[in-house]
């Protein structure tokens, strides 16, 4: 059985980050990339095997040794395989090898080579180990070893400052996922007495609904950071900064598709509770939406896609929300093909360009048409036209959705996958459309970097055939095709959505220079331009109303000073009537205040001498001070 | 009160006990100190062709009592601006501290000082303190060339005491007890010399390097430091560094023949304790070849040696024995 | 074996080590005054630990801390006597310099 | 052995206070190792062998010789600063050891009676306290980094 050797997967990869990080410079740079393509290939290889194994066969496997004794509690480490995470397996360490044999080339120049192949390595093996996990503690070990290499690998280049504050924004934020989803785990632990998955889906039902409900939130909220959710977003447009095999890597295959596959994997914990799902659903299509609007107007290359990553993911977690669970993970894996394809793209016109603004951009058509039209097919599938992989996924979860027959959902997604085309087919004709006349870049790109994207396209382009299997072979069977008019329907949506952008931006039939005078479009491209503000107020807030001393400064100016002020107006009054009574009554006793405010402050200043040596002795006294009060009160 | 009762009694009291193996031990070494002190010359006589001590009693035998004199009746100088207590009592310190050392050294499986569980760990306890006594002397000597000496000689030991320790955790590792009579009687069937090659080859070193024998005596060397931290000294307080050294140099070669040759396991036809002894001043001799035969290495080879070779060879060599015996394999010790 | 003398002790050491540290103005006396009163937790940790070894073990984890924190100390006092050549804890009292 | 350790407990206090009167600094240094010798004999005769031999090895031979080599490189005269605030001092520290020495004269339960073998600690450091025993290991491994980090040469 080739299941039993599903733990060997992150092994070779974790010795190859040791490796990598221990020589790092006496290694030689082709060798460290050499090294750590081969280990990715070893772990794709055996995910291969595992996949098909489980696709044939249908079998779980189990394995699991013990790890730690705590108190009476024997914890577990194992790893499970069912045709969830041999799916996820395949999908990561499928895009991780490309992305691999992609950056062998990207980062050729990179000085630091052993390092930058070490951390991913360590990136998709933890994410590989979080796949595999048994239970809620190891997963969440790897969990924040997926953290720590995002944050290690967006700081690639920390010699930049937006690098390194993107880099720590994204760790910060996802923190705050990470501490609910501990705290989650942890309140688990305490009522179930175990961090097994099987152990705590057996006993879950046994604890109280409030218990349950805070339990599952806590859980999604641990998602809703990694996966970049609304509220917590706001770290994935900042993380553009790293190199973008890394982006590819976070938005494909890693770090945000961690979140939808926690709750894939407390799919049979999230059943249970109705009112949790909603509340899933709700963020999940309102993410969708704000990602897909913000997408619309940006500029950055990278940036649209990471807004275009936002509202996908928030797809999947609706689909969860729907309990459309085959469907997310559908959508998963064509989201990893097409958007892995589109970041490695993006990484193709940035080193021939130099260039990141889009608007600058255009008629790389002419660059040959290899990239081109994997790209297209990639676009294509992100924007859901048949018969790709997008289209049979976002169908799937619109099945999910209508079964769940709330219609408010169902306009709401139909709205964000009408946008989705909009924005995608914007970035497609900005960059490739030849009647931009642009000029372009004179680097060309080698055969490693165009492979992957071309291998990814295949992918993306066939991954359709396989929905109906593919719903079959997954532990949830989702009913077909009870609504053909509205899978119609919202399929003519979306191409009205693709044939505007077309004549927007292609073939610049409408002038969008036009639209933007109208005032309420001025305002509406404001708002997604800035990404409804999220971000600019969260510094604001998060930054500067929560910092003391500004707002004790403003309470000082306001408040403070007002009084002061008004005592001053009162104290002239006075003084205008009586001058000699306001020179021995009111100033002495202001200066008698200040005087005597001065003189203890000089005693209590005494106290603070800054030696370690002085505070002892003061505790020293304080001990006996607690001592004495002891004794006397017959302590 | 008959002798038989008297003997139990001491030996029931770990304090008189420990007291009487310590004396017994300082007699022994004394008089091994001596011998070994011709020994040694002889042996360099032989190695460089020339005769040796020869004029004092059969082949110079009694050359240690001639020097023994001249040392008792030697003026007991103290340099006037030195620290004068710490000065007098350094040897004292020294000589203690290794005598102690020496109280737990079994001889044969009955005749053993002290039989204390924590055995071998006490003995590198007592190594330990040897550094402070040597401070003593190079500070109260107050000359800059003991200074130095007494510093190089407790850099050296503060390396060398690791991979000592860590190659002696080994075998105790292999034995599973602290207490050197269960090393030995571990040995039965195979000296340990054969099982843990990496660790005596480390051990060697390390011992040589703690006794501050040649090529590691840095801290004595004659051409830049005139003789090293006990150059101040004279008379019955130079023989007692002199002696303090020798302690040093056979407890060193005690622990190799106890830790990896069996210590008192014999071949029959003497009693254990000859055999010991035997194979004791066998071990002093080899360790006294090098001496004679290796050139001086500098301080910084020394320190290099003891920090990027022996430490990780240790290491090395305590996580293989440690795979090993997780595994099993020494089971049958 | 009576607990008082023990007590005794490790009161006394308790009391010399705080006046040293109160009192003493050399930042290596200092360590040691505290080293000091470290060994008197010692005492006590390792003399009323009767029923269990958990005293024991917990006096030797203290060993390995105060290592550690000499270590540490004493590598702070060189790095001072480096920058300022005269060492007077009264003098060392900014943060950073 | 209870006259012994009187003595020893003794030795160990008068050395304790001359480490704090010395004004010669490598005197107190040798006093400090001296009641920490003492205090490794007190653990033995309440059976701590496996805590007296490491008081001994870790104290002595290695925190000792630490001081000695630190007052060596930074007092080459040996001389310490004078203290300061004696006789507050003392009232001080006097009136907080009445204050603990007064309930604990009460005291009078037995001590030792356990064995402090090498084997017994060692399971005890790898079963109940093996937590702060692996983050002891990290302080150690960090102390270490940090003692080289801070006493480096900057123009190396």
């Amino acid at each position: 059985m080739v299941m039993e050797y599903a733990w060997l997967i992150p092994v070779p990869l974790f010795i190859v980050f040791g490796i990598n990080i221990l020589l790092n410079k006496r290694l030689k740079n082709r060798t460290s990339g050499y090294l750590a393509t081969g280990a990715v290939a070893f772990s794709f290889i055996l995910s291969t095997l595992i996949f098909i194994s489980s696709l044939l066969t249908g079998s779980k496997f189990h394995g699991s040794v013990t790890w730690f004794q705590l108190g009476e509690h024997v914890i577990k480490a194992g790893y499970l395989i069912d045709p969830v995470s041999s799916l996820m397996l395949l999908v990561v360490s499928l895009v991780s090898f490309l992305v691999f044999i992609y950056s062998l080339e990207f980062m050729e120049d990179d000085r630091s080579k052993p390092r930058f192949f070490g951390e991913l390595a360590l990136f998709s093996g933890s994410m590989t180990g979080l796949v595999l996990a048994d239970n809620f503690l190891l997963m969440f070990i790897f969990w924040e070893l997926v953290g720590l290499c995002s944050y290690l690998l967006i700081g690639f280049w920390m010699e930049k400052s937006e690098a390194a504050s993107g880099s720590k924004k994204a760790f910060l934020i996802t923190r705050i996922g990470d501490i609910l989803m501990l705290s989650g785990i942890m309140l688990m632990f305490t009522q179930i007495g175990s961090f097994g998955f099987e152990e705590t889906f057996n006993s879950f039902g046994q604890l109280s609904g409030d218990l349950q409900t805070i339990t599952l939130l806590l859980l999604f909220g641990g998602a809703v950071g990694k996966s970049a959710q609304l509220p917590l977003q706001v770290w994935i447009p900042d993380a553009m900064v790293g190199p973008t095999p890394v982006s590819a890597l976070i938005h494909a295959a890693t770090m945000v598709k961690a979140g939808v596959y926690l709750l894939a994997r407390i799919s049979p914990l999230l059943s249970s509770s109705p009112l949790v799902t909603s509340i899933i659903a709700y963020f999940g299509i309102l993410t969708a939406l704000f990602g897909a609007y913000s997408a619309l107007t940006q500029k950055d290359i990278k940036e649209i896609l990471a807004y275009s990553t936002i509202s996908h993911i928030g797809f999947m977690v609706f689909a969860i929300g729907v309990m459309g669970y085959s469907a997310s993970l559908f959508h998963l894996f064509n989201h990893s093909a097409f958007k892995a394809l589109l970041f490695l793209a993006a990484g193709v016109v940035i080193t021939e360009t130099g260039k990141h603004d889009i608007t600058k951009m255009g008629n790389f058509w002419k660059r040959g048409k290899l990239v081109p039209i994997a790209t297209l097919i990639g676009c294509l599938s992100l924007a859901g036209i048949p018969p790709l992989g997008g289209w049979f996924s976002k169908e799937m979860i619109l099945t999910a959705t209508m079964q769940g027959g709330n219609y408010i959902l169902v306009s709401l997604f139909i709205l964000a996958s009408f946008l989705s085309p909009i924005y995608i087919f914007r970035w497609y004709s900005l960059i490739f459309s030849t009647n931009r006349r642009k000029k372009v870049g004179d680097k060309s790109s080698g055969y490693l970097m165009v492979l992957p994207i071309v291998a990814l396209a295949t992918i993306a382009g066939l991954a359709g055939l396989f929905n109906s299997s593919f719903n079959e072979w997954m532990p949830w069977s989702l009913h077909h095709g009870s609504h053909a008019i509205l899978a119609i329907g919202s399929t003519l949506v979306v191409l009205t959505g693709f044939t505007l952008a077309i004549l927007i931006y292609h073939l610049k039939l409408i002038d969008i220079n036009r639209i933007k005078e109208n005032t309420l479009f001025e305002i509406l491209h404001k708002f997604s331009f800035n990404a409804l503000y999220i971000d600019d107020s969260y510094t604001k807030l998060g930054f500067k109303a929560f910092s003391f001393s500004i707002l004790a400064s403003k309470f000082d100016d306001k408040y403070v000073d007002g009084v002061i002020n008004a005592f001053g107006a009162f104290g002239r009054k006075v003084s205008s009537k009586s001058k000699s009574f306001d020179d021995i009554g009111i100033d002495g006793v202001v200066n008698g205040v200040a005087d005597s405010i001065k003189f203890s402050s000089s005693l209590a200043r005494k106290i603070q001498t800054g030696l370690v040596r002085d505070y002892s002795l003061w505790i020293l006294i304080g001990t006996i001070t607690i001592l004495i009060i002891l004794k006397i009160s017959g302590g | 009160m008959n002798l038989v009762e008297l003997f139990n009694y001491i030996r029931s009291d770990p304090l008189l006990w420990g007291i009487i193996a310590a004396t017994v031990f300082l007699v022994y070494v004394f008089s091994i100190g001596g011998l070994s002190i011709w020994i040694e010359r002889k042996w360099a006589g032989l190695l460089q062709s020339r005769l040796g001590p020869t004029r004092v009693g059969p082949f110079g035998i009694l050359q240690f009592v001639a020097d023994l004199i001249k040392l008792v009746s030697k003026e007991d100088f103290v340099p006037p601006d030195g620290d004068k207590k710490v000065f007098k009592l350094a040897p004292i310190v020294l000589v203690s501290t290794l005598i102690a050392a020496g109280s737990i050294i079994p001889f044969s499986p009955s005749l053993i000082g002290s039989n204390v569980n924590v055995g071998i760990l006490f003995l590198i306890a007592m190594f330990s303190i040897s550094p402070i006594a040597v401070f003593m002397a190079g500070w109260g000597s107050n000359n800059k060339f003991s200074l130095l000496g007494a510093l190089r000689n407790i850099g050296q030991m503060l390396s060398f005491e690791i991979p000592l320790s860590l190659s002696i955790v080994a075998v105790v590792v292999m034995v599973g007890s602290l207490r050197i009579k269960e090393i030995v009687q571990a040995q039965d069937q195979i000296w340990f010399f054969a099982l843990q090659p990496l660790g005596f080859v480390v051990f060697l070193l390390a011992i040589h390097a703690e006794a501050g024998r040649t090529p590691f005596d840095m801290q004595e060397s004659e051409q830049e430091l005139m003789g090293g931290w006990n150059v101040e000294y004279s008379g019955m307080r130079f023989g007692l560094t002199m002696v303090g050294e020798y302690i040093h140099l056979i407890l060193g070669s005690m622990l190799v023949v106890l830790l990896y040759f069996g210590g008192w396991k014999s071949f029959g036809f003497l009693p254990p304790v000859i055999w010991f002894i035997i194979k004791t001043n066998i071990a002093l001799v080899i360790l006294m070849w090098s001496r004679w035969a290796i050139p001086r290495f500098r301080i910084d080879q020394i320190i290099d040696i003891g920090w990027k070779y022996l430490l990780p060879l240790s290491i090395l060599n305590l996580l293989i024995t440690g795979a090993l015996v997780s595994m099993g394999w020494f089971s049958w010790i | 074996m009576i607990a008082f003398h023990f007590l005794i002790t490790s009161i006394g050491l308790v009391l010399i080590g705080l006046y040293g540290v109160i009192t003493l103005r050399h930042p290596i006396k200092i360590l040691m005054s505290i080293e000091l009163i470290l060994n008197a937790a010692n005492i006590n940790l390792v003399a009323f630990s009767t029923e269990n070894l958990i005293g024991q073990g917990f006096a030797s984890l203290v060993i390995a801390i105060s290592a550690a924190e000499v270590c540490v100390g004493l590598a702070i006092v060189y790095n001072l006597y480096r920058l300022k050549k005269d060492i007077d804890v009264m003098e060392v009292n900014a943060l950073k310099w | 052995m209870q006259s012994l350790m009187l003595i020893i407990s003794f030795l160990v206090l008068i050395s304790a206070l001359m480490v704090i009167l010395s004004e010669d600094m490598v005197h107190s240094a040798l006093f400090l190792i001296f009641s920490f010798g003492g205090v490794g004999a007190l653990f033995l005769s309440v059976g701590a062998q496996f805590l007296g031999a490491i008081q001994i090895l870790i104290y002595t031979g290695a925190v000792g010789v630490m001081m000695l080599l630190m007052i060596y490189f930074t007092s080459k005269e040996g001389k310490s600063i004078k203290r300061e605030g004696k006789y507050s001092g003392i009232v001080l520290v006097g009136l907080l050891g009445f204050l603990i020495l007064y309930p604990s004269i009460s005291i009078t339960r037995e001590v030792g009676g356990t064995k402090g073998l090498t084997q017994n600690i060692g399971r005890l450091l790898f079963s109940d306290l093996l937590i702060p025993f692996e983050v002891i290991s990290i302080v150690l491994l960090s102390a270490i980094i940090g003692a080289t980090y801070i006493i480096r040469r900057e123009d190396h």
